[in-house]
């Protein structure tokens, strides 16, 4: 299926802000937004929901450290128990150390994963910027048409009034 | 017990010519303990024997003391000329001095066994590598010979020689030495008054121990109860323990021969011995202690404790020294990675390391290897283990038998060679055991007791004989 | 067209490649870990007649087992005890029985070729009686189960406790060529210490120590 | 909302760049041949290598003997280096992690350098524990493997363990969080490369980053929840390596002073080292007005804080020490001061106690050659820190039958040294081939302190304007685009 593809370029993320709330009013709906940085407040001003990473993050902690206690305890207590300079056989607080860090571990590298697989990325993906320069110094807005009543040309008004620097429609596959 | 000394015989030493005055000193020579007159000085075990109380391995050297040294302006090491007049070479012998407190002050004492030419063969003697030193000296062999000081007189050989001159040559070498501070006290100017002397050995006199067998004894604050429960870890089989006098010891190093002898433990070499890298297992501490020149002498053998608690077991990554069921603090050579975190653990510093590959150096000394023994490679910690292959063997004979293992039917090579009969080894566990009456004796102590590792080798308190109740024990 | 026989040659030298991966590795052991050594003796000596058909005890040849660490490799003269008298094979005697009626004559003693090695190696003539003319020279066993210089097993330890000889040698009886059927690795050894302590050996209750210093040392 | 918080603040990135300006300022590096100055820098780090290389090589092939320690001693050199390099790799993940959750918008000049530093730093302080050992071909027994040994598995009570997992960890959670941080600016350098096999390569590394705000929205979740696990992480790293000392029995290591001495002291080598090197960098890669006398204002006041913060540490031992009545222990810390090593604990001392007082004075913080020479000896006092921690306790402890001098040899020497050019030639690798700032994090912070002119002037358009005010210009940007 194809839609139409309205984008807007703008230079500063001032003029970004200012459009995106814009466009939001006149219930248009954003496909992307295309910056060189992330720019602080566009996830509000967009509409854009919060991530669910950090439950990742949580439950791969929670994972890592759990798993870690039992295979120190079952090491060290059960499968050979072995007198190590008096010490007793569970001696908990001595495995804290490698706890903490294997959690470190789990919750952030499986965080990492998860981005990856979310966004996604992965090593060699070719990248489909609409803009060249939005990883440089432009942002792009990105809208869609989504039925006859965008008017494409009174967005482009309201673009401009951002002091767009350029203004573009496209059709493309989704 | 009362304990009777019987008289000298005056008569004997009476030939001694009294100590010269002036420039001029008495040369004093002595057969060696453990080359005797040169006629070991093929073994390379007893070259690197160190000297009961100088602690000097690889060489022989004159022997000054404190106000000699000062005298003459010597510091340890300095290459003196010996000269028994005479013109000719035999009658000159150059050595590095050692000072050496509570000799006479006029006495230069050379021991004898050293020069020999079979220690040649020791040329090659250590590790191969950039920096290493030899192990003969610049005559290709260990030490200087000193015999050519000897006199014939009356048809017997004289051992001393009055009137020879002392003088420094302007040279010096190092003595390779396994122990360097000679004391039991820190030094002072790094120490407080009530913090000098260190707790370690427990001495009292013969008069004091009389009247109080418990006399001597250091009452540290004893640590009550554990933070770990017990139940983990009960010794129900045996549980090997070793307790030492200290009175009997007089220092001999017999054991030391012994455990190198048992456990295949390396030469390793004058310089290595410089490095402070010798491989003994067992070593005998020797410690003055008294003021200046009239000093006591301490002999305390020491090997690994076998520690209940042991400090180098928790530090171990792999679990390549572990505690076993009977006491013994194991070390498996071929688990070690070679750390060495478990030789800075220790308290006793017991633990000793293979810097290089050590063994197949001297070709005489592995056709001796004990086949029951591994040869640890280099990188490896080692220590004592209480010949645990003697206690396998023990008591896999005595299961085959179908008996319970009998208290001495174990015996460690160090207990075996001792002709003091000063260490004894047994299980604590049988109540009956020579060792189980031993840890109970009022002179029982423990070193180091206060860092709580629960060692299982126990020392009985060093009994000097004498009347009066002080003397020169110094309490710490 | 040629694109594609290009395409098959390749492909087949891919499966035969992974087919010969598979086949050299399929006899892979960890350095250290001799399972299935299996070398030729010497002496085509058949563990399968003497200890499984002809039922000699372990003992009887390799009598260090109960009294010493090691199981020893029995000495030729061992061997005497029966082969002074058993020479050779059944059949090769009967042979050489018919040929002597045959022909008249006394028959000959029969040495089968393998024992002829056992009366080399003593410096014996083929009567069995010594030969002055020859050497007596030790016979070159290759050793099969082998454990590395740190480990110190004891046979003694272990046969008298009543641990079956085939728990760590396979079943000999059946092996022409006597195979190393275990891994003899520490875990090998150590899970039996474990499991019998549990289960006892052959129902006697056992304390099989799991100390580190029972064979490290 | 920038135009909320300007005005009063000054900027942190002088020059009054513009966003294209910085991507020209930084990529602008990688994208000119190295100069001759790299060459030489470059040239001198890898034969100072091949030189510690070669020890190495030697000591492994020979035997630990090789170096100077002995049966009292086990340990000196080896683990002086490692608790050294070790400290310094903590400034990185603290300026990066910590920072970043304070909002300390400062960092973003230096944390894609400092990042590349800590990774730096911690494999040359990864290397020491491993040819440390009499057995380094067998260091993998140290992780917890199944086995043909029963299985036998590991001492999880041994601090080394914790070593082991903690500088895998800490190095993992580095690499991962420098990479994290390096997409968006390998995009940006990708998308400005001449079509070739260096595009190719940067393409392939920067994942397909297209500036997609709803990737940047989770991004900055997950930089956020890394920052968070790293910060915590940054202090357990330092304080598990100071529990290598702490837990053991030995006087002068046993002492639970000893975390956040270690800590602050690990922070204080690492600015000091980030500092040297960014000076550095910021004279021979011309990032004056990244890199400005505002940021080494700023990091010099954290190391008079960490470096008092050691100061009282080294008080608090010595009163530690008097108030035990332990002899042992009474011991170890005048032997330190007024012992054989003296020297040692002195220079410690004058170097990391003394010297950074200096640095109160706004003078000396404003004058960059004073500050470099500073953070030199910074470093040299943190390294003799270790020495004194190490050696001093071992060299005397419990029996004085054991007692033993100490000296390094050649090789430990070459092999110390050996360690510097390898962080010295991974560090210029990384100045030639990736950017050393980190360009989305300082294009977020250019409006910063900036007057608002801009934004006033389109709200000013808004108003006054007609749609469409924008005319010639876009045309031209329009042509330009569409290439894209």
């Amino acid at each position: 299926m194809n839609r139409r593809i309205f984008m807007s370029v703008h230079e500063c993320e001032e003029d970004l802000l200012g459009v995106v709330k814009a466009v939001r009013q006149q219930g248009l709906k954003i496909v992307d937004i295309y910056t060189p940085y992330p720019v602080h407040g566009l996830d509000r001003a967009a509409g854009f929901g919060p991530s669910r990473l950090p439950w990742i993050c949580f439950v791969l902690g929670l994972l890592g450290a759990g798993l870690k206690v039992w295979f120190e305890f079952w090491t060290t207590a059960q499968d050979w128990p072995i007198n190590v300079g008096g010490k007793p056989w569970d001696s908990l607080p001595a495995f804290i150390p490698v706890t903490f860090e294997v959690m470190v571990l789990f919750a952030g590298v499986g965080t990492v994963i998860a981005l990856f697989i979310a966004t996604p990325l992965y090593p060699g993906k070719k990248a489909v910027t609409p803009f060249a320069r939005t990883t440089d110094d432009r942002f792009a807005l990105l809208l869609e048409e989504e039925d006859a009543t965008f008017d494409p040309d009174q967005v482009r008004m309201l673009c401009e009034r951002y002091n767009a620097v350029r203004v573009e429609e496209r059709e493309e596959k989704y | 017990m009362p304990v009777t000394v019987g008289a000298i015989n005056t008569a004997a030493v009476s030939g001694i010519p009294a100590a010269s005055e002036g420039e001029n000193y008495t040369l004093v020579l002595y057969p060696k303990v453990g080359l005797g007159d040169g006629r070991h000085a093929y073994n390379s075990w007893l070259q690197e024997l160190p000297d009961p109380v100088t602690k000097v391995t690889w060489d022989n050297y004159a022997c000054l003391s404190v106000a000699a040294a000062r005298e003459l302006g010597v510091e340890q090491g300095d290459v003196l000329r010996i000269a028994a007049g005479g013109s000719d070479e035999s009658s000159t012998l150059e050595l590095p001095a050692y000072i050496q407190p509570g000799q006479h002050d006029k006495v230069v004492a050379v021991a004898m066994g050293y020069g020999q030419v079979s220690s040649a063969r020791f040329v090659d003697a250590g590790p191969e590598w950039i920096l290493r030193r030899p192990t003969v000296g610049d005559n290709g062999l260990v030490g200087k010979n000193a015999a050519p000081l000897l006199s014939l007189e009356g048809g017997g050989l004289r051992y001393i020689r009055p009137g020879v001159s002392v003088s420094k040559t302007g040279r010096k070498t190092e003595l390779a030495c396994t122990q360097t501070h000679h004391t039991i006290t820190v030094p002072a100017e790094l120490a407080t008054a009530d913090t000098l002397r260190r707790p370690i050995v427990q001495e009292t006199t013969l008069a004091a121990f009389l009247k109080d067998p418990h006399s001597g004894q250091h009452h540290f604050h004893v640590f009550e109860g554990d933070l770990y429960p017990a139940e983990d870890h009960p010794y129900t089989g045996h549980r090997w323990m070793m307790a030492i006098d200290l009175t009997s010891c007089s220092g001999c190093s017999a054991c030391v021969v012994a455990c190198q002898v048992e456990n295949n433990v390396p030469v390793v070499g004058r310089d290595e011995v410089l490095r402070r890298r010798d491989m003994q297992w067992m070593r005998i501490d020797r410690y003055y202690s008294g003021e200046g020149d009239e000093v006591d002498v301490i002999h305390q053998p020491m090997l690994c404790q076998h520690c209940e608690n042991a400090s180098c077991e928790n530090v171990c990554p792999v679990l390549a020294t572990v505690h076993t069921d009977e006491g013994l603090n194991a070390q498996v050579y071929n688990r070690c990675v070679g750390t060495r975190y478990c030789a800075n653990n220790c308290a006793y510093k017991v633990r000793r390391f293979n810097w290089f590959n050590y063994l197949h150096e001297d070709e005489v000394e592995n056709l001796v290897l004990n086949p029951d023994v591994s040869v640890r490679s280099r990188g490896i910690m080692e220590k004592c283990s209480f010949c645990v292959q003697r206690i396998q063997e023990a008591k896999i004979e005595a299961k085959r038998h179908g008996e319970p293992l009998a208290d001495g039917a174990v015996k460690p090579a160090c207990q075996q060679s001792c002709p003091m009969q000063a260490i004894v080894f047994g299980d604590a566990n049988n109540p009956d055991s020579q060792i189980a009456k031993l840890i109970q004796s009022p002179r029982q102590f423990r070193v180091l007791e206060e860092i709580n590792v629960r060692p299982s080798v126990h020392y009985l308190t060093l009994v000097r004989n004498r009347t009066e109740e002080e003397g020169s024990v110094h309490h710490g | 067209m040629g694109k594609k026989i290009t395409t098959y040659v390749l492909l087949l030298g891919i499966a035969l490649g992974v087919l010969g991966f598979f086949v050299a590795t399929a006899g892979f052991h960890l350095p250290g870990n001799n399972q299935d050594y299996e070398p030729t003796q010497p002496i085509a000596f058949s563990h399968r007649l003497h200890a499984g058909e002809l039922q000699i005890d372990c003992n009887y040849c390799h009598f260090g087992a109960e009294q010493s660490r090691h199981a020893g490799i029995p000495p030729a003269n061992v061997c005497m005890n029966c082969h002074k008298f058993v020479t050779a094979p059944l059949g090769a005697i009967q042979a050489e029985d018919k040929l002597a009626t045959k022909e008249n004559r006394p028959p000959k003693k029969v040495v089968s070729t393998e024992i002829a090695k056992i009366y080399d190696a003593l410096a014996l003539d083929s009567e069995g009686k010594p030969d002055p003319a020859k050497q007596p020279k030790p016979i070159e066993w290759v050793k099969i189960h082998n454990v590395p210089d740190f480990v110190y097993f004891d046979h003694r330890a272990h046969v008298n406790a009543g641990v079956d000889c085939q728990k760590c040698h396979g079943n000999v009886g059946t092996m022409e060529v006597v195979r190393q059927v275990e891994t003899l690795a520490m875990g090998w050894c150590v899970n039996c210490h474990r499991e019998v302590n549990k289960i006892g050996v052959n129902g006697k209750a056992v304390q099989a120590s799991q100390n580190c210093t029972t064979c490290h040392y | 909302m920038a135009d909320v918080q300007t005005g009063l603040r000054k900027p942190w990135i002088l020059g009054d760049k513009s966003l294209t300006q910085v991507s020209q300022d930084i990529c602008g590096i990688l994208e000119r041949k190295p100069t001759a100055m790299w060459w030489t820098a470059f040239l001198i780090s890898l034969s100072v290598l091949a030189v510690g290389a070669a020890a190495t090589i030697y000591q492994v092939a020979t035997g630990i003997g090789t170096w100077g320690l002995n049966k009292t001693v086990g340990w000196a050199f080896d683990i002086t280096n490692f608790v050294f390099w070790i400290g310094i790799g903590h400034a990185g993940t603290l300026i990066s992690a910590i920072l970043f959750l304070f909002r300390q918008r400062w960092r973003t000049s230096v944390n894609r350098a400092a990042e590349a530093m800590t990774i730096f730093a911690v494999i040359c302080a990864a290397l020491f524990p491993l040819i440390h050992m009499g057995r380094p071909w067998l260091f993998f027994w140290v992780f917890p493997y199944p086995n043909f040994r029963g299985p036998l598995w590991i001492n999880f009570r041994s601090p080394l363990v914790w070593d082991f997992f903690a500088i895998s960890t800490y190095f993992t959670i580095s690499a991962v969080f420098w990479y994290i941080g390096l997409i968006p600016d390998l995009a940006t350098i990708r998308d400005r490369a001449k079509p070739g096999i260096r595009r190719r390569i940067i393409s392939f590394f920067s994942m397909g980053w297209d500036g997609s705000y709803r990737s940047w929205i989770r991004y900055e979740i997950v930089y956020l929840l890394l920052a968070g696990l790293a910060t915590p992480l940054v202090v357990s790293v330092h304080t598990i390596v100071s529990w290598d000392f702490a837990t053991a029995i030995i006087p002068g290591w046993h002492t639970t002073i000893f975390p956040p001495y270690f800590v602050a002291g690990a922070i204080f080598s690492g600015f000091a080292m980030v500092l040297t090197l960014m000076i550095i960098a910021r004279k021979v890669m011309g990032l004056e007005d990244y890199f400005t006398l505002r940021h080494i204002d700023a990091m010099c006041k954290i190391i008079i804080v960490t470096g008092s913060i050691v100061g009282l540490a080294y008080l608090t031992e010595f009163f530690v020490a008097a108030y035990s009545s332990n002899p042992y222990e009474q011991f170890v810390f005048i032997n330190r001061a007024l012992g054989p090593f003296a020297w040692a604990y002195w220079t410690m001392v004058t170097c990391n106690v003394i010297s950074p007082q200096l640095l109160w004075f706004k003078s000396v913080r404003s004058c960059i050659p004073m500050v470099f020479i500073l953070t030199i000896v910074v470093n040299i006092g943190m390294w003799f820190e270790r020495f004194v921690i190490v050696v001093t306790s071992l060299h005397r402890d419990y029996l004085p039958s054991s007692w033993a001098d100490y000296s390094p040899t050649l090789i430990e020497i070459l092999t110390l040294l050996g360690s510097f050019g390898l962080f010295f030639s991974a560090f210029l690798l990384f100045c030639r081939f990736l950017p050393v700032i980190a360009m989305a994090e300082v294009k977020g912070i250019l409006s910063y302190g900036k007057s608002t002119g801009h934004t006033e002037t389109s709200k000013e358009l808004e108003s006054s304007t007609k749609p469409g005010h924008a005319k010639a210009p876009v045309g031209e940007r329009e042509l330009e685009g569409a290439s894209a």
